[in-house]
């Protein structure tokens, strides 16, 4: 059995329906565990003090961010390829939730900015880099919004989704370019000497689970709920022909 | 008239978020201007006001453009023209609409944008009663501007050089209160002549849109 | 009530096109306006709405009376069929749409989004409009563009009843109504205008 | 193509001077600025590069509305579609057009503006090569967003918004070398990149461009 | 050449309105499409022409060699007369314009500009397009719109000359034109379209 079966709305929406109360679950247990952990069973950092425990918001905001565009990327590009519905309506569905990381990662850093750098904001690359996410994300968005029809809908903001793509890169390099920045660079890398402490690292990663589960789970939720418009337009669409 | 507001506003939401999209404009604007004046916060932190002001500025601008113009193109101000509501009155709720899809989505969010720009704390207060006080004359003139340019195809840009030189008047005391409050000067006289300005301007401009709406259906 | 219109002169671009004009129209009575392309029918009609100034002569009687459709129904694509009716119910003081919506076959169509309309469908949208507006005077211009023979006919029984309660119709066409109405031609008019002088005459 | 490119040239020059008033948007932007911000020549200096590099952008990005939609409301662009141009001629035809009618007026007035920016001798040949080097990709990314939002009324916001995101790197490299150029610094490197950008941009986006136009005329 | 519609289904917006559409056209004859308001007719041409895509079946022998004229004439108000005829004639590869000035009887009104013309006079000039696109297949929707009388005989010797010459042309309307043609009425192809599944099937 493949897997575009599930390219079909109908199956796809009974595969969601028995995920779905798994991957709550799972995205409820793994944040009440990690936040908990996090904010009341660790120590304060010997420098940053109590503020640290931003950080479990934080990051896994802002991993989340930037891979739900990628996810978007992903299935804008099966649609244009294969055209499955479900495939762009994932798309369609995974772009507020990634505004709304976004402007998780955005607030948290700004409150976490004022105590460590004095400012509420700075133009350093990776905040800046985030920022021009967020337009893209709303573009992205208020295109969905704008036109009628869902398959040229779908067709053009896939296309925007691919050209926006390229042009986020280029603007990452570009701002890398232009100012060099304050922002810590990545602590989650392999090599273990970079890491942050242990106590920090296991409770981020249980975070990071839970966000990545709330994340999945919000898309199948919200495509389901894509299908479902679909699906009253098209009982529309047919109710109507008869009258 | 409550139903042409309303439906302005409804035109508004529908037509891919009238309400979001002049808002989205001063965003960007604004996020623009470290990218092309550079990063450092001292200098962003001197120009915020005035550039803040500007932004609010080209923003409504922008959205003056197809004001009329959408109404003039269908049929619908001939229409309008003909029926029980006044030409003053019609050009009034055309302001308030774009008002309040514009003016006073911007007045919220110029705080946050004062953030990115390193706005100084003091300059807030200032900044946003210097925009409620300016921004519907901006919308009033923009009116009037739009009345002066409908059935000019590309007609945007000579609106744009039309109302612009409008707009100064407003633009200088409202900038120059916004910077004397960040600066943490005396203010209230620049802020009161522009609350003078937009007295002045909303007392008699309904009038004169009027005038030139009429002129021009002719 | 009465139209009456004197010794109208009528011009485009400062050089009449239609010179003495003259014509008294009472309630319950339509006036077709006949004339080759170009003969001066649209304008004529925008000049007794009021959207074009004459260039001389009076016209009595039309002010805030008038309902006029041109080609340009002012519709508005984003919104459904019954909210633009309702929107222009609510601008001549909310008299209800059913009346509009059943006279002229809409009921099916009436949340469809205008700017998913046929050619016919909106021009029906577009006449139903007159309904509402309550006026007395239909000032139309090529009513039945776009039109098949059903929809003519609904139009005509439409027009035929606003008569009946009174009202008055002035309409430009190039197709035969069947209409029982007087018939206004052009040419004799177009004739006329040879003879004025342009508005530019004090720089000649 | 010749005939397309002329046609749209000439209706720039007729509908009220499609020329000059991109040109002229720009020249009230910057005008404005001192307005806002206030009239230290110092602070005026500094800003002068990045504020000419951001009012060109703006100015192409007003005129970018009514590129492809009054085409389209008029049917033409049906008509084209079934002619025997490619569609990829007729958005590259377009671009240019733009980019005569906006682009090049400002690259030619700019030196001015500089001088009311107070903006330091040095910096103007940078300024004038960056502008020449970065408007074309402007005006490409321009067709393509509008070819986005055509036949979305009240587009034109949108298209700001869809846009705007995508000039960013050619206003960072463009408004540095430009700045570099004003203090003596070092542009080469930026302006090589920029160079690159406008390569890539005119190289790929007018098949893009085609594409979205073509679903659009469906 | 000849032209051939296969099994053609049309739709709007996902769900079809017309559906198993067969018809061959050979050079020098015409096809007149017919139906109420809403039936689709202006869809059918539009799909023919490439401006919307088909749900099903095949059109052969239409790529490049339609020219298509409809309610929006693509007529630029700034432009005249003769300067719109010119640049769709460049955009064709250059033809003279004269003959369809003449043709459309449009010589008097050449140097005018187009956003001063009639209603009926930019229909004209709309249709003298047609003939410097030297297209060999003319899809034309409600092309008498507005036309007077005369016009319409104009338009009718037009078309007539162009399928002697061995043109092609397809059309809709609403009046009859007097034309020696085929006639496709849409209300059987608007029935079987009631059976085919919408392009949503999938979320049903
Ligand atoms: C509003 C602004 C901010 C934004 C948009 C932002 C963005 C990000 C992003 C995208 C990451 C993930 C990087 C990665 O994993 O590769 C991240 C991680 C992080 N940020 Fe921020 N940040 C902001 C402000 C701050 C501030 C003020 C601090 C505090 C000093 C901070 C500290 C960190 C730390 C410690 C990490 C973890 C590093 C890592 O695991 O990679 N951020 N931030
Ligand atoms: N803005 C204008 N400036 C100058 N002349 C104009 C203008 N508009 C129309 N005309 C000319 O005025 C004359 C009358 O035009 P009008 O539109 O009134 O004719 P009509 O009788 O409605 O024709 P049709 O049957 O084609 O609609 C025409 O010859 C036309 O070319
Ligand atoms: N964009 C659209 N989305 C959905 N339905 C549409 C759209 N456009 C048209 N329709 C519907 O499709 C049907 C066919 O429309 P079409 O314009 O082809 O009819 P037509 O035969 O040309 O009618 P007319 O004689 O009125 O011009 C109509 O019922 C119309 O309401
Ligand atoms: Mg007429
Ligand atoms: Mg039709």
């Amino acid at each position: 059995m493949s897997l575009w079966e599930y390219a079909n709305p109908v199956k796809f929406l009974r595969l969601s329906g028995a995920l779905l109360p798994w991957l709550w679950g799972g995205a409820l247990v793994c944040l009440m565990v990690g936040l908990t952990w996090g904010f009341f069973f660790t120590p304060d950092d010997f420098r940053q003090g109590s503020t640290v425990k931003i950080i479990y918001l934080h990051v896994p905001a802002a991993l989340i961010a930037i891979n739900a565009w990628f996810m978007m990327l992903v299935t804008s590009l099966v649609w244009l390829v294969r055209r499955h519905h479900v495939s762009v309506l994932a798309a369609k569905a995974a772009a507020p939730v990634g505004v709304a990381m976004t402007l998780i990662t955005l607030i948290t850093g700004a409150i976490w900015g004022q105590p460590m750098w004095g400012t509420w904001w700075a133009w350093d690359p990776r905040l800046t880099s985030f920022l021009i996410l967020f337009f893209f994300y709303l573009g992205y968005i208020a295109l969905w919004e704008a036109i009628d029809d869902p398959d040229s809908a779908a067709d053009l903001t896939s296309i925007l989704c691919l050209v926006g793509s390229v042009f986020a890169i280029l603007s990452r390099y570009a701002v890398n370019f232009w100012n060099q920045g304050l922002h810590q660079g990545a602590s989650l890398s392999l090599d273990k000497k970079e890491n942050v402490a242990d106590v920090f690292y296991l409770p981020l990663l249980v975070c990071i689970g839970g966000f990545i589960l709330l994340f999945l789970a919000l898309v199948f939720y919200r495509t389901g709920t894509e299908i479902r418009l679909r699906r009253i337009r098209a009982l529309i669409a047919r109710e109507t022909r008869i009258a | 008239m409550r139903a042409l507001l309303i439906r302005d506003l409804r035109l508004a939401l529908r037509s891919g978020g009238g309400f979001g999209l002049g808002l989205t404009f001063f965003l960007i604007v604004i996020v623009l201007v470290p990218f092309s004046v550079g990063p450092a916060s001292s200098l962003l932190s001197r120009i915020a006001p005035g550039i803040l002001w500007l932004g609010a500025l080209l923003a409504c601008l922008l959205s003056l453009d197809r004001l009329l113009t959408v109404d003039w193109e269908d049929g619908a101000l001939d229409l309008l023209s003909t029926s029980p509501i006044p030409l003053e009155g019609i050009v009034s709720i055309k302001a308030l609409a774009h008002w309040i899809t514009t003016g006073l989505p911007l007045l919220l969010v110029a705080p946050l944008l004062g953030v990115l720009l390193h706005l100084p704390v003091d300059g807030f207060g200032v900044l946003i009663s210097s925009l409620a006080l300016g921004t519907p004359a901006l919308s009033m003139i923009g009116v009037f501007g739009a009345a002066l340019t409908i059935g000019i195809k590309r007609g945007g840009l000579l609106l744009s050089l039309l109302v612009l030189p409008l707009y100064i008047p407003t633009l200088i005391f409202g900038a120059e209160a916004a910077r004397r409050g960040a600066q943490g000067l005396e203010f209230g006289t620049p802020l009161l002549f522009l609350a003078g300005i937009t007295g002045f301007v909303l007392a008699l401009m309904p009038f004169v849109a009027a005038v030139v709406l009429r002129l021009n259906l002719r | 009530m009465i139209l009456t219109v004197s010794n109208l002169t009528v011009a485009r671009g400062g050089v009449a096109i239609l010179a003495g004009i003259n014509f008294v129209m009472v309630s319950g009575t339509a006036l077709v306006v006949r004339g080759p392309n170009g003969s001066g029918k649209t304008s004529l009609l925008r000049t007794i709405a009021g959207l074009q100034p004459q260039m001389s002569g009076q016209i009595t009687g039309a002010e805030d009376r008038i309902a006029y459709a041109a080609h340009s129904d002012g519709l508005k694509a984003a919104m459904s069929v019954a909210e633009n009716l309702e929107f222009w119910s609510s601008v001549f003081g909310g008299p209800s749409i059913q009346p509009a919506l059943n006279a002229f076959n809409l009921n099916s169509l009436a949340s469809r989004r205008a700017g998913h309309l046929s050619a016919g469908q909106k021009r029906r949208l577009g006449l139903a409009r007159l309904m509402v507006t309550e006026r007395p005077l239909w000032v139309l211009d090529e009513p039945t563009v776009s039109l098949d023979a059903v929809s003519v006919s609904i139009f005509i029984s439409a027009l035929e009843s606003h008569l009946a309660n009174g009202g008055m119709a002035l309409i430009s066409t190039h197709i035969d109504l069947g209409l029982d109405a007087e018939v206004l031609d052009m040419t004799p008019f177009k004739d006329l205008a040879a003879n004025v002088e342009t508005s530019d005459q004090a720089f000649l």
